[in-house]
């Protein structure tokens, strides 16, 4: 390997490259985002851009797409340097990004969804409406999903509302078609196909950047792969050429441990006991999770995992049935504030929208889920706010200026971290995790699952949900799956395999025995 | 592997397929509309003799003509997700000017055509503040409001210009078919703007940045201009809107048709409760509007004191968007 | 008398005559030519003038009059700003024992004034009732609207008067009770639709309107024109606009004129005599005869916008 | 304990090592905080013997005392990211209810008392209708506003009620120290406001419900409850307001102190340029309420003709907010 401190490697160089960024620095506020970026990428490749949370992958695609005007540095289309004022001077120049954890407007439908602004088909300052429809429904064929065009966005699942993103960005003629992280909330169907079309515009000539911390995916899907490393490019090298393990190392800086942890010893006292749950979503669940013990939920997006995690965390209101925990039986839909109290504690899915509120600094953020923690009688003591933070930012690494930045200001990964510490924080019995590790980069992610043995260890009973199956096995005890709000199977992790963990996952409850 | 449908989506093969609600069933699904049914059932109860006659329903509509043009403007800059406080105030400002410059001797034509330019140049500032400089719509357009209602006293030296030409009263006392031509006008604008909100890829614009700026920069549209431009045309539009109420009153003051911005912003809100989307729409601003204006005549008719008619619109207008947020709270 | 400005005035013993003047109208013609009028006769007879202007933001007005108050002054003069407003005024003038002299200031003899100069709200009623009275041929069975803007003390004084005498005349008053006008802003526009509404629940059942100010009583003329309806409507204020109606001969019938500069006139010999030798007036209270407006005595008629 | 470190991390053994900004440094880098300096400065240049003068600046706080009460109303329901276009209706009301329960021989405590009840339960009316009802807090407040203005007509018969007791009176006219009282009155209520916002866990509740509900919710607050308690409080200062107003006023009118809506959403809004949240908070109201007081004041000294100090009002109120967003800008 080839390591060029801030430097393609000549090999990149050999073509006129379709899009070259080249020394780029960008500061915010004292942050040095980007550090001497550089990026190359040629026609007809997919390009992955590897890092860790906060390398500046996300800042370097903005920069790339005109939002950002980098401190310093040059770019250069097709051997022309350029220099992109806006978006849509970006666009027109070929250059297409679909963004991170950015997708839709919930108030307009899908098929104004995908041909936004100059996408959108008109004669003489008048939408055609016919054609507008057609070519979205082109789109949305192209990458095989059927979503009705006029459905507002807002009513569209997660899943469909990045597929809907997706159709966007291919609604635009891009020459180099940047993607950041768009598989973080997509399940193995669309990732399929999404990798196909993906491989079909490489074959016509299309330059993909391909954003992921999914790092097997890269190794199917790309062609070259540049890592970055604290704001600077490390290595641009052929995909061919690396190794998993060494590509870790790179990103991180040092040699990467284990992915997942030795599995603990579960205790047989009974943390959460959940029977005949049915909500909207949920029908008839019941199962036992004991003190130290991890138990992994699968199932199919919309399977009803998220809504039972929210049941269980008070957070939504169900129909029937009952939740103790250690025995002592909660009341019927506790709300949020009970069931904490109670000691369960959840990290919900979205990130941005329910996790963190992201024009509040750190310390804020941790403060809201323990607020009476730091008070007394009504008071608050910032010497109290300031140690919890403190304590949460040094045990999870929260990689930030201070405890008073804000948490717009951080890398996803990081921003998951403080929604873990601001849970954490409360000491829970039952920690329910939704997609934990979702956008965040392998070190991170192997962090947070020694994170979580070593809270399985302390006694707390976790429970997480994932639509990885190498995550779920990895990191359980037990798995559970649920199909249409059903629990369709259990297995230990021993006996765990993703074929059929995938049986369960279609409710083909057919061999085992030990239901509950 | 995990292989995965759309989540608890009906199997839709057909897109196209989808049973697509029509104007008629969205309007009758929401509860405002319901409301103003309820209003004119009530109302008709009451007085079956005079409510729905031909002279008052024509009054009704005369009575709104000019808000309804006010509140089109709104609609526009909230349907970019913004509001604009000084809607009113331009209009009287614009009023003014076109009193002002007709009285001393400019031709009509041309002192209409100042009076829009007028209403446009502010809507221009206010877009220019709030796209461009970043403030906040509700700073921006309550100091425009303020140094607008300044101008406006100026203008009018603080008494009210009458003794306007004859054909320029006309335009806002006159009658085509026995309907007065306000009547007409607001019809013409709130059709425009319906058409133009609707059709036109600046509608599709103005539409996307109220539903999310960053995305909708993201995707390569102009949200500034857009901004700016859902600005100006609501200067303009409330131009017109004062222009016609100066004609309508034979005159102009500094302070003529104030009440129609609190008016303006409910009916417009009233309106957003009819469609799914929550999102402004002129459809449904003309319903908040009706609301309005049947509950003023309809009140007036039977008599209530004028009090006792501020306490019971406060009311209704709870009374109609709690029912609407009840309905849509079904789903 | 006086507490003493200071640094006002450099000469020794002959310090200017101190006056406070204020009033709460000044975006209203009338208030604009009072403030101007005011200013100028301050300037011929030398006066230290301190103008409070208001804006019917008593808020902002009263802290500040009260601070002249606080400097030191011989004399307050109040136009057109209702003693129910200025309660805290007066206390700090009576404090200070600088009197003040008002016009146009409450409607009732009140100790708060030296002098309280108004118009004659009787007399007012009187008149103009009178001319709805010969214009329809007497007023028994007849239905009249009679609209008001309560805030106003003068208007709702004259209001109530009005309503008693049509009764007692044996009209009948449209709606039951005398209709209320919320907001002067738009009270041309509120009258309007009033009379719109009733004449459409009451086709023909409206002889005339009585109206206690000119703004509002052009919109009923224009709602009675409008509808085609043969109702008169009487204003007060003598407005240019209203003038030009009564001209017109439509439904405007009439209008009262105030004679605001002789009032002030008057009420400035009061402060002259009080200069010279302290003499306060002998009435606090006095209210001063009116002219009707009607369609022979228009022409001759300044305006109450164009004194200025 | 995790034992992984993340590289190129500073080490953040103590995050309490960070330099903290003063309030100073805070205040000083704020361009709102500028505009008020600008302001001053012009206004002791143009007129040095009089600007800066104690009965001058006593002047100036006593005028926007009241209006310091009711934008710190108005701020605690935007700091839960709302707005109540209620505040100055229900100050009118209050005042309106004391007065005239006064008058009827009601003893002077009870009538506050009473009219402080009434305040309470409009913002709880208000609070009902926005956290359980889910209306938009402007059409909810816009409704509350036409129905309390009634209300207080009706409860004023329209006019100014006045004679009302000394002792009464003397709350709001009196002087400790040479300071009229309200001034005093005003501080207290900032202060407890600014305790309660900053070092309570209600404040934190309200400012994590205006940072983002959902996420609130999630966190185990009570946003609804908190919502609600917001508008209360908001109702109830409000109505404190009122009664000041009446007892400084000597007198109570239904639509006494109306100009208090608006300058007190723009005071809030002000004082939201000048923290990096962007969020409501009761300091950088108070600077809005400065600028409003001292520039009011400031033009009244020059003398400066009455429209064309509106027409000037809403350009500073411009240059101040437009000021301190290039100075965030440039980060
Ligand atoms: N607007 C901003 N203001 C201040 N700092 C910022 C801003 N945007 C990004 N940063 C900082 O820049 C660095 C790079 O962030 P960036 O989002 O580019 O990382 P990333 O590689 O995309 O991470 P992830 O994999 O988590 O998405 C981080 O330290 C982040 O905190
Ligand atoms: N078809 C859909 N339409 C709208 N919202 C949906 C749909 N499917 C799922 N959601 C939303 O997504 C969230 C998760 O739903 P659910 O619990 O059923 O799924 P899940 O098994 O966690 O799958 P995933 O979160 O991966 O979609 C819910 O809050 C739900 O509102
Ligand atoms: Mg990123
Ligand atoms: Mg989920």
């Amino acid at each position: 390997m080839t390591v060029l401190n801030g430097q393609v490697e000549p090999a990149a160089l050999d073509r006129t490259p379709a899009l070259e960024a080249r020394d780029i620095v960008k500061r915010f506020d004292g942050v040095h985002a980007l550090e001497n970026a550089c990026l190359s990428v040629r026609e007809g490749e997919i390009h992955a851009l590897l890092g860790e949370n906060g390398a500046g992958k996300s800042t370097l695609i903005k920069v790339l797409t005109g939002i950002y005007s980098p401190d310093s540095g040059i770019m250069y289309r097709a051997g022309e340097e350029v220099e992109f004022a806006n978006v849509r001077v970006a666009n027109r120049a070929g250059v297409v990004a679909l963004y991170q954890e950015l997708s839709v407007i919930p108030s307009i439908s899908v098929a104004e969804n995908i041909l936004l602004g100059e996408q959108t088909p008109s004669r003489g300052g008048m939408v055609q409406g016919k054609k507008l429809r057609r070519r979205a429904r082109e789109l949305l064929e192209s990458i095989h999903q059927r979503v009705p065009l006029g459905m507002l966005a807002a009513d569209l699942s997660p899943v469909q509302q990045t597929m809907v993103a997706f159709a966007r960005a291919l609604a635009t003629d891009a020459r180099i078609l940047i993607l950041d992280e768009p598989t973080a909330s997509l399940t193995d169907t669309e990732i399929k196909e999404l990798f196909a079309v993906l491989r079909s515009l490489r074959d016509r000539g299309v330059a993909i950047v391909y954003v992921s911390h999914r790092l097997e995916e890269v190794f199917e899907l790309c062609d070259r792969l540049t890592i970055m490393r604290n704001g600077q490019t490390i290595v641009t090298k052929d995909v061919a050429d690396s190794h998993i393990d060494e590509v870790i190392s790179t990103m991180v800086g040092r040699s990467p441990g284990e992915l997942y942890p030795d599995r603990g010893t579960a205790t047989t006292a009974v943390a959460l006991s959940v029977k005949n749950l049915d909500g909207r979503r949920v029908k008839n669940v019941s199962f036992d999770v004991h003190r130290g013990e991890v138990l992994g939920i699968g199932g199919l997006a919309g399977s009803g995992r998220s809504e039972l995690l929210r049941i269980l965390s008070g957070a939504q209101k169900h129909a029937a049935g009952e939740i103790s925990v250690a025995g002592v039986p909660l009341p019927h839909s506790p709300g949020v504030g009970r069931a904490l109290n109670a000691g369960i504690a959840l990290v919900p899915e979205e990130r941005r929208s329910q996790g963190v509120i992201l024009g509040a600094s750190i310390q804020d953020n941790i403060a809201v889920a323990n607020i009476s923690a730091v008070s007394t009688l009504g008071l608050v003591s910032g010497a109290r706010i300031a140690d919890i933070t403190g304590r949460g930012m040094k045990d999870l690494q929260i990689k930030a200026r201070s405890s008073r930045q804000h948490v717009s200001e951080l890398s996803g990964g990081n921003q998951q971290k403080v929604v873990l510490a601001k849970m954490l924080a409360r000491k829970p019995k039952v920690l329910l995790m939704d997609e934990p590790t979702r956008g965040i980069d392998v070190g991170t992610k192997a962090e947070i699952y020694r994170l979580i043995r070593q809270l399985a260890a302390g006694g707390t009973a976790v429970i997480t949900v994932s639509s990885e199956l190498p995550e779920l096995i990895g990191m359980s005890d037990r798995i559970v799956i649920m199909h249409e709000g059903q629990i369709s199977g259990e297995v230990t992790a021993d006996e765990a395999d993703e074929e059929v963990l995938l049986a369960y996952c279609y409710g083909k409850a057919d061999s085992h025995d030990n239901f509950s | 592997m995990i292989t995965s449908r759309n989540p608890g989506l009906e199997d839709l093969t057909d897109t196209r397929a989808i049973p697509r609600r029509s104007v008629g069933q969205t309007l009758l699904a929401s509860g405002t509309v319901l409301a103003l049914f309820v209003l004119v059932l009530f109302f008709f109860a009451m007085r079956p003799d005079v409510f729905l006659s031909f002279t008052n329903v024509r009054n009704i509509l005369y009575q709104v003509a000019i808000l309804a043009i006010i509140a089109g403007a709104q609609t526009i800059v909230m349907v970019v997700g913004d509001f604009d406080l000084s809607v009113a105030a331009t209009s009287a400002l614009a009023g003014a000017v076109a009193a002002s410059l007709m009285l001393s001797g400019v031709p009509i034509s041309i002192a209409i055509l100042a009076a829009l330019i007028v209403g446009l140049l502010i809507g221009l500032a206010n877009g220019l503040l709030i796209a461009y400089l970043n403030l906040s719509a509700f700073v921006a357009t309550l100091a425009t409001l303020t140094s607008v209602t300044g101008l406006a006293f100026l203008v009018t030296e603080g008494t009210t210009l009458f003794n306007l030409p004859t054909e320029f009263n006309n335009l806002g006392q006159g009658r085509f078919l026995q309907i007065p031509l306000p009547v007409f006008i607001a019809i013409g604008i709130s059709l425009i703007l319906w058409f133009v909100l609707r059709f036109t890829t600046l509608g599709r614009r103005w539409y996307a940045t109220g539903g999310n700026v960053e995305v909708s920069r993201l995707s390569g549209i102009n949200v500034q201009r857009a901004r700016l431009l859902a600005f100006t045309v609501a200067g303009l539009v409330s131009a017109i809107g004062g222009v016609l109420l100066a004609a309508r009153l034979g005159s102009a003051s500094a302070v003529q048709g104030e009440d129609n911005l609190l008016f303006s912003v409910a009916a417009v809100f009233l309106g957003m409760t009819i469609v799914r989307s929550g999102a402004a729409n002129l459809v449904g601003t003309m319903v908040g509007v009706a609301i309005i204006g049947v509950m003023s005549n309809g009140l007036n008719i039977l008599g209530v004191n004028a009090y006792v008619q501020q306490v019971v619109t406060g009311l209704i207008i709870i009374a109609a968007v709690t029912l609407s947020s009840f309905k849509s709270r079904g789903r | 008398s006086g507490s003493g400005g200071e640094g006002s005035g450099s000469g020794d013993g002959d310090e200017p005559f101190k006056v406070i003047a204020f009033t709460s109208g000044n975006q209203t013609p009338i208030g604009a030519w009072w403030v101007k009028a005011v200013e100028a006769k301050a300037d011929e007879l030398g006066w230290d003038l301190t103008m409070i202007q208001g804006d019917f933001d008593f808020q902002k007005m009263n802290p500040a009059v009260e601070s002249a108050i606080g400097q030191g002054a011989d004399v307050i003069l109040d136009g057109y700003t209702d003693v129910a407003s200025i309660g805290s005024i007066v206390t700090a003038a009576k404090d200070a024992g600088i009197p003040i002299f008002a016009m146009d200031s409450g409607t009732e003899p009140t100790d708060a004034f030296a002098i309280n100069i108004t118009t004659d709200q009787q007399g007012i009623v009187d008149s103009t009732v009178g001319a709805l009275d010969e214009s329809l041929g007497g007023l028994e069975d007849k239905t009249i609207m009679v609209i008001g803007h309560d805030p106003h003390p003068g208007i709702r004084m004259r209001s109530g008067l009005a309503e008693e005498a049509l009764v007692e005349a044996g009209a009948t008053i449209a709606g039951g009770e005398i209709q209320k006008v919320a907001s002067p802003a738009t009270g041309r526009t509120e009258a309007l639709a009033m009379v719109a509404d009733f004449l459409t629940a009451n086709p023909g059942g409206l002889d005339g309107v009585w109206v206690g100010w000119d703004d509002a009583a052009l919109g009923a003329a224009q709602a009675i024109t409008e509808a085609g309806a043969t109702g008169k409507v009487t204003g007060v204020d003598a407005t240019s606009e209203a003038i030009a109606g009564i001209q017109a001969e439509g439904a405007f019938l009439v209008t009262v004129e105030q004679p605001w500069p002789s009032i002030l006139d008057s009420l400035i010999e009061h402060i002259l005599a009080y200069q010279e030798d302290g003499t306060i007036p002998e009435k606090s209270f006095e209210a001063v005869g009116t002219t009707l407006v009607n369609v022979d005595n228009a022409a001759d008629i300044t305006p109450s916008d164009k004194l200025g």
